[in-house]
């Protein structure tokens, strides 16, 4: 009786592992990981009946086919499936089909060895339910550097999307005029150069605080151009202080060339750039005297900023200098927008470059902009609309294939 | 009355920098213990991915800041480091910002003491090093060889605490410390984003609301802002520090900001019904 | 306490107050303390130029290691500085060139990558939720339909090809709406982060105040503000 | 010549634009070692363009000097204030620290220039403060929502503001101030920034597209 008894209980608890014999994995297969730098394999297999909690595969590793054979991992059958790799549908069939397992490194002899690129190593997979194991045969692979990243093809196909529109856009608008929206704050500059030849006083602009590789430091730069050609035929004064020695000398050159487009030559001076430091707040101190004691009637923020917006534009402010300001990094913007006379928000100051100079190329590259972002809504409309159909219908899995390519890998 | 409205709207601005100024001076000199704090989830977010963490586990931590951005950061890595050494993780720390070395190194330092840690064995401070991005792309691909020597100058390879470690992918978490650029965002493009590691931030109250969409995406799991987030990680820690007697004085000055706002509302719309009357 | 403690507290405190006293007016103080400022900013940034960038990254390697490649943006560096001569300046324009393309090599993939899909990705959700068979529609997707019109209607503001009328100007003045919301709440969200700035300083000008440091705040400040009355009435007395 | 002058700037940017471009989709680490490898060149060449800019400040404070202009002593004290900074920077080789703790060079950079920045810093406080009751009138509707959403959040991100809150809506009412503020910060806020980053994202991606293909000349100091 005692006996039948064990048996039960042995029979509840063992029973998965009675019901399904244990087989060596199938499918096994050992390979480089794809889309990487190297020194990562991965080992894939088919599940099996057997998956289940009480069911243990063990990952061995070795440097030669006859070992010695390290252990790298130990996880229950029913994890560590295909399916948990957020990888997109066109480069990793994301299935709960067939398992998979990741190794880029293993213990020998207490110490952590990542694996080398080129090297071949010997894998093989124990199926164990804590009584019987069974082994698999050995597979073998090397890592090694790839040449391409599968998972980032939708950013080079937008990036390629977006090349063609942009370009397209900028040929077209070399051959016919294009509409452009009013920006006000752009009206506005024309008023304030006025303003300061009437009552005698310089033109402050700043280029921001970035570097000349970025992109609101060009449009800036060029914003520059167009108002000083402005200045030089009112014959006002314009400084330029500067906290990068290469936007310095761009924006030298620029002026220089302003002022001969203007016909005014004999206007220019080397000084109007000048280099005050590269530090943030010494640079921001020292322009907030030079505002304070030359009291400036304009003062033009443009380009990029920091914390130094708001110590600017509110001493700007305080001496009653007309200020108009253009950034792209948005946290800056509530500032300029609460202390300015006009702000140019975000994209709008590239916007006001091509506005100004009424360049062909930056007014063909502003429509292929708004092309781009309508193809982005475009994008966000289907996208939102599938991922709410799919929700709906329960048809996830489908739906997947497409939003997968609106997402960044 | 209108008279009056409009000289106080065009109050001179020194009034209103003195009142600031006692609005700070009164709490700093006799604090008021203001009751308890919200726990917001993007705090709650890096408190509880470092909870989850097993003890030897490594957590990465880079501050990059300067001393001006000290009073919002600075408690921040205290927190984050007590958590961290209570839960006896590996921590590893180092600055991409060349002049908050110093005060990195101090905040290690100074916790680690604090909870009687072995320098090298459960904790090592990396230091800077020139070239951001170059840094980052280097520490995911190899640790040791980006920093061959630890600030103090111990080569990395004979520290045990670098034994498992090779690169940022063997990390268990980072935080980034942020207080502006190079900073979160850089080790999101040139870090997580090409080796996979999880990332949360803490960073000046500033920048915080531009990273919400980072945060929502999933781009970092969380994120500590400014000197509430940082009053808010001591509340969780049940540890109240600097950050919290912060708390005191940002409740004043947000409290005069407002009062002067309405007012000022009050007297525009004083001065703007005489207008259209007339 | 060490000497050199004690010296740099009322240097700090002295500085410190210098900087505050243009909050007052524009004054000798702060002409002082901001020249200073830059001067040693400026000092500060060739030494760390010097020994934290180009001895590590530029003379170790190269006359040190001999990585003769380096001689490249060595030639690179020294055509920048053609530009003291006006008239051979174009060689300067060949390490713009390659510092640019650089730049908008690095820039196109992550900005796709970082901004434009991760954004996306983070505003392509489903409108409703749905728990086992039950769909239904709850305050969360209310706020994701709302980040869903907030993204679009601001996308239309920055149409600058489109005249903003009929209905393209309403969903625009909506984007205008989104936009202002925002910089008000960052207004408020910094105003904070500001605080704690001014906060943290005073709270080092209070710690220089004790008799530790021998009153070094409260006697920079009297003689500061001495200073102020004095000139007031000199200058009184000379319009007079 | 003229191919030196103009067009071999535009073959190099153009080059380099495509290899770094390109460089982002291959992950072999030829390719990384190849960013890290020339991003280490911008910092030399950075460097040497501090050469420039020096040259710019030296003449502007000398020609102070020289001409006696109104505060010329101010830029002398710069002058002086470099090279003394400059000349302890060299006899401290660079370290702010070392085993003794603070060097000379790390107790000017304490005890002057962060005092000097945070003070710079924290006046934005004050600032903050000015532009606030100067600029937040609600002349519209755009004004009103611009103070509106500021006043919340200034309010319920402070611990006065929520107890308050709690105080008069009791503490089990389920809208407390910190979800407001929450929501406000990552549903209304978060939907405009993300549109503004999207344009800038396209903007960004545009000019960088130009400078590769040479439309885009401006960083030349050149005109179409």
């Amino acid at each position: 009786m005692r006996s039948i008894f064990h048996l039960l209980i042995f029979l509840l608890i063992e029973g998965q592992a009675f019901s399904q014999e244990l087989t060596p994995p199938k499918e096994l297969k050992a390979f480089d990981a794809p889309y990487d730098s190297g020194n990562v394999l991965y080992l894939t297999w088919k599940g099996m009946p057997y998956d289940s909690e009480k069911v243990d595969y063990i990952v061995y590793i070795s440097e030669s086919e006859e070992g010695p054979f390290f252990e790298i991992g130990r996880f229950k059958s029913n994890t560590h499936f295909k399916a948990d790799k957020n990888w997109p549908a066109w480069a990793w069939k994301r299935t709960t089909e067939y398992h998979y397992f990741e190794i880029s490194s293993f213990i020998k002899e207490g110490k952590e060895i990542p694996l080398e690129n080129g090297k071949t190593y010997f894998l093989k997979l124990l199926v164990t339910d804590g009584i019987k194991q069974v082994k698999s045969n050995v597979v073998s692979a090397f890592p090694k550097g790839n040449l391409f990243n599968l998972l980032k093809l939708n950013n080079l196909i937008y990036m390629i999307i977006f090349s063609v529109i942009i370009l397209w856009f900028i040929a077209r608008a070399k051959k016919r005029e294009l509409f452009l929206r009013k920006i006000p704050a752009l009206e506005a500059i024309e008023e304030a150069i006025g303003r300061s030849t009437e009552m005698g006083r310089p033109i402050y602009f700043l280029t921001g605080r970035l570097g000349m590789s970025s992109v609101s430091t060009i449009a800036s730069t060029i914003i520059l151009g167009e108002v000083a050609k402005k200045v030089a035929t009112y014959g006002t004064e314009i400084k330029v202080p500067h906290t990068d020695p290469i936007v310095m000398s761009v924006c030298q050159e620029i002026t220089k060339q302003a002022y001969i487009s203007a016909g005014r030559p004999d206007a220019y001076r080397e000084d109007s750039n000048f280099f005050i430091t590269e530090d943030q707040f010494s640079y921001t101190a020292a322009v907030d005297g030079l505002m304070v004691r030359e009291k400036p009637a304009a003062c033009f923020y443009m380009g990029y900023y920091y914390a130094e917006s708001l110590l600017l534009s509110e001493v700007g402010a305080s001496i009653g200098a007309i200020q108009i300001a253009g950034t792209d990094a948005e946290h800056q913007l509530p500032f300029f927008v609460t202390t300015c006379d006009y702000t140019l928000i975000g994209e709008e100051l590239y916007a006001a470059s091509a506005y100004l100079s009424k360049n062909p190329v930056l007014m063909g590259t502003l429509r292929g902009q708004d092309v781009g972002k309508g193809f982005l809504m475009g994008a966000v409309f289907i996208g939102t609309g599938l991922a709410t159909l799919g929700t709906i219908t329960g048809a996830m899995q489908i739906v997947s294939f497409v939003l997968d390519w609106f997402k960044g890998f | 009355m209108r008279k009056i409205a409009n000289i106080l709207l065009n109050l001179d601005r020194r009034i209103i920098f003195l009142l600031i100024a006692a609005a700070v001076l009164v709490p700093l000199l006799r604090p008021f213990n203001l009751p308890g704090i919200s726990i917001s989830q993007p705090v709650k977010g890096v408190y509880d991915k470092i909870e989850s963490l097993a003890p030897g586990d490594v957590l990465f931590i880079s501050m990059d800041f300067d001393p001006t951005a000290k009073p919002e950061l600075y408690p921040m890595g205290i927190s984050i480091l007590r958590h961290a050494f209570s839960k006896d993780l590996r921590v590893i720390c180092m600055t991409l910002w060349a002049p908050g070395v110093g005060m990195a190194e101090e905040v290690m330092s100074k916790v680690a003491r604090e909870y009687h840690k072995e320098y090298g064995k459960d904790y090592a401070f990396l230091g800077w090093m020139p070239g951001q991005l170059t840094v980052i792309i280097g520490l995911g691909q190899d640790l040791k060889k980006t920093f061959p020597k630890d600030f103090y100058g111990n080569k990395t390879d004979r520290l045990q605490i670098f034994e498992n470690i090779n690169s940022l992918r063997d990390i268990d978490y980072m935080v980034d410390l942020a207080a502006g650029d190079p900073g979160i965002e850089t080790w999101y493009l040139y870090g997580k984003e090409k080796y996979g590691f999880e990332l949360g931030g803490g960073c000046t109250a500033v920048i915080a609301p531009g990273l919400y969409p980072f945060l929502q995406t999933g781009q970092i799991n969380g994120l500590i802002g400014g000197m509430r987030g940082a009053a808010e990680y001591e509340t969780l820690l049940n540890r109240k520090d600097k950050a919290t007697v912060g708390m005191d004085v940002l409740s004043t000055t947000h409290f005069l900001i407002i009062g002067l706002v309405i007012l000022s509302n009050i007297f525009y719309l004083i001065t703007r019904k005489g207008k259209t009357v007339r | 306490m060490d000497l050199s403690i004690l010296l740099g507290a009322w240097v700090a405190a002295g500085l410190t107050l210098f900087i505050f006293s243009f909050l007052y007016k524009d004054n000798f103080f702060f002409k002082l303390g901001e020249h200073l400022y830059i001067g040693v900013s400026v000092g500060y940034s060739i030494t760390l130029l010097i020994f934290k960038f180009m001895r590590p990254k530029w003379f170790t390697p190269l006359f040190g290691e001999h990585q003769w490649i380096l001689l490249i943006p060595t030639l690179l560096g020294i055509l920048i500085l053609t530009r003291f001569i006006p008239r051979l300046s174009w060689p300067s324009r060949l390490t713009f060139a390659f510092i640019f393309g650089f730049g908008a090599g690095l820039t196109i993939p992550r900005s796709i990558s970082g901004y434009i899909l991760q954004q996306i990705q983070g505003t392509v959700i489903p409108m409703i939720t749905k728990e086992g068979t039950q769909i239904s529609y709850t305050f969360r997707d209310f706020s994701n339909l709302l980040v869903f019109i907030g993204v679009l209607t601001v996308l239309i503001y920055f149409f600058f090809s489109v005249e903003h009328k009929g209905a393209i100007n309403i969903l625009s003045r909506i984007g205008i709406l989104f936009l202002m919301i925002s910089f008000g709440a960052s207004f408020g969200y910094t105003a904070m982060a500001r605080m704690s700035l001014l906060f943290g300083r005073c709270y080092d000008l209070t710690l220089f105040s004790s008799k530790r440091y021998y009153y070094a705040t409260p006697i920079l400040l009297c003689l500061i503000i001495l200073c102020f009355l004095i000139h007031h009435v000199l200058s009184k007395k000379h319009s007079v | 010549m003229l191919f030196l002058k103009r067009y071999l700037p535009l073959v190099i940017c153009g080059f380099t634009g495509v290899v770094f471009g390109i460089q982002y989709y291959v992950p072999h680490k030829a390719s990384e070692d190849l960013l890290t490898f020339i991003n280490d060149w911008m910092i030399i060449i950075f460097g040497f363009s501090m050469i420039l800019a020096l040259a710019s400040l030296f003449h502007v404070h000398y020609q102070k000097i020289r001409r006696r202009q109104s505060g010329w002593g101010f830029s002398l004290i710069v002058f002086i204030a470099i090279i003394v900074t400059v000349i302890i920077g060299i006899i401290s080789q660079g370290e702010t620290v070392d085993e003794k703790g603070l060097t000379s060079f790390g107790w000017i950079y304490t005890n002057m220039l962060v005092p000097l920045s945070g003070t710079m810093f924290s006046i934005l406080a004050f600032f903050i403060a000015s532009a606030a009751f100067r600029a937040f009138r609600a002349r519209t509707l755009d004004a009103f929502l611009l103070l509106f959403a500021a006043i919340i959040i200034m309010f319920g991100r402070v611990p006065a503001g929520e107890y308050l809150w709690s105080k008069i809506w009791g503490a089990e009412f389920p809208l407390q101030m910190g979800d407001i503020t929450e929501w406000i910060m990552g549903v209304l806020n978060m939907a405009a920034r993300r549109g503004i980053l999207l344009g800038v994202a396209l903007g960004a991606i545009a000019t960088s597209l130009k400078i590769i293909f040479g439309i885009e000349r401006a960083y030349l100091g050149e005109k179409e």
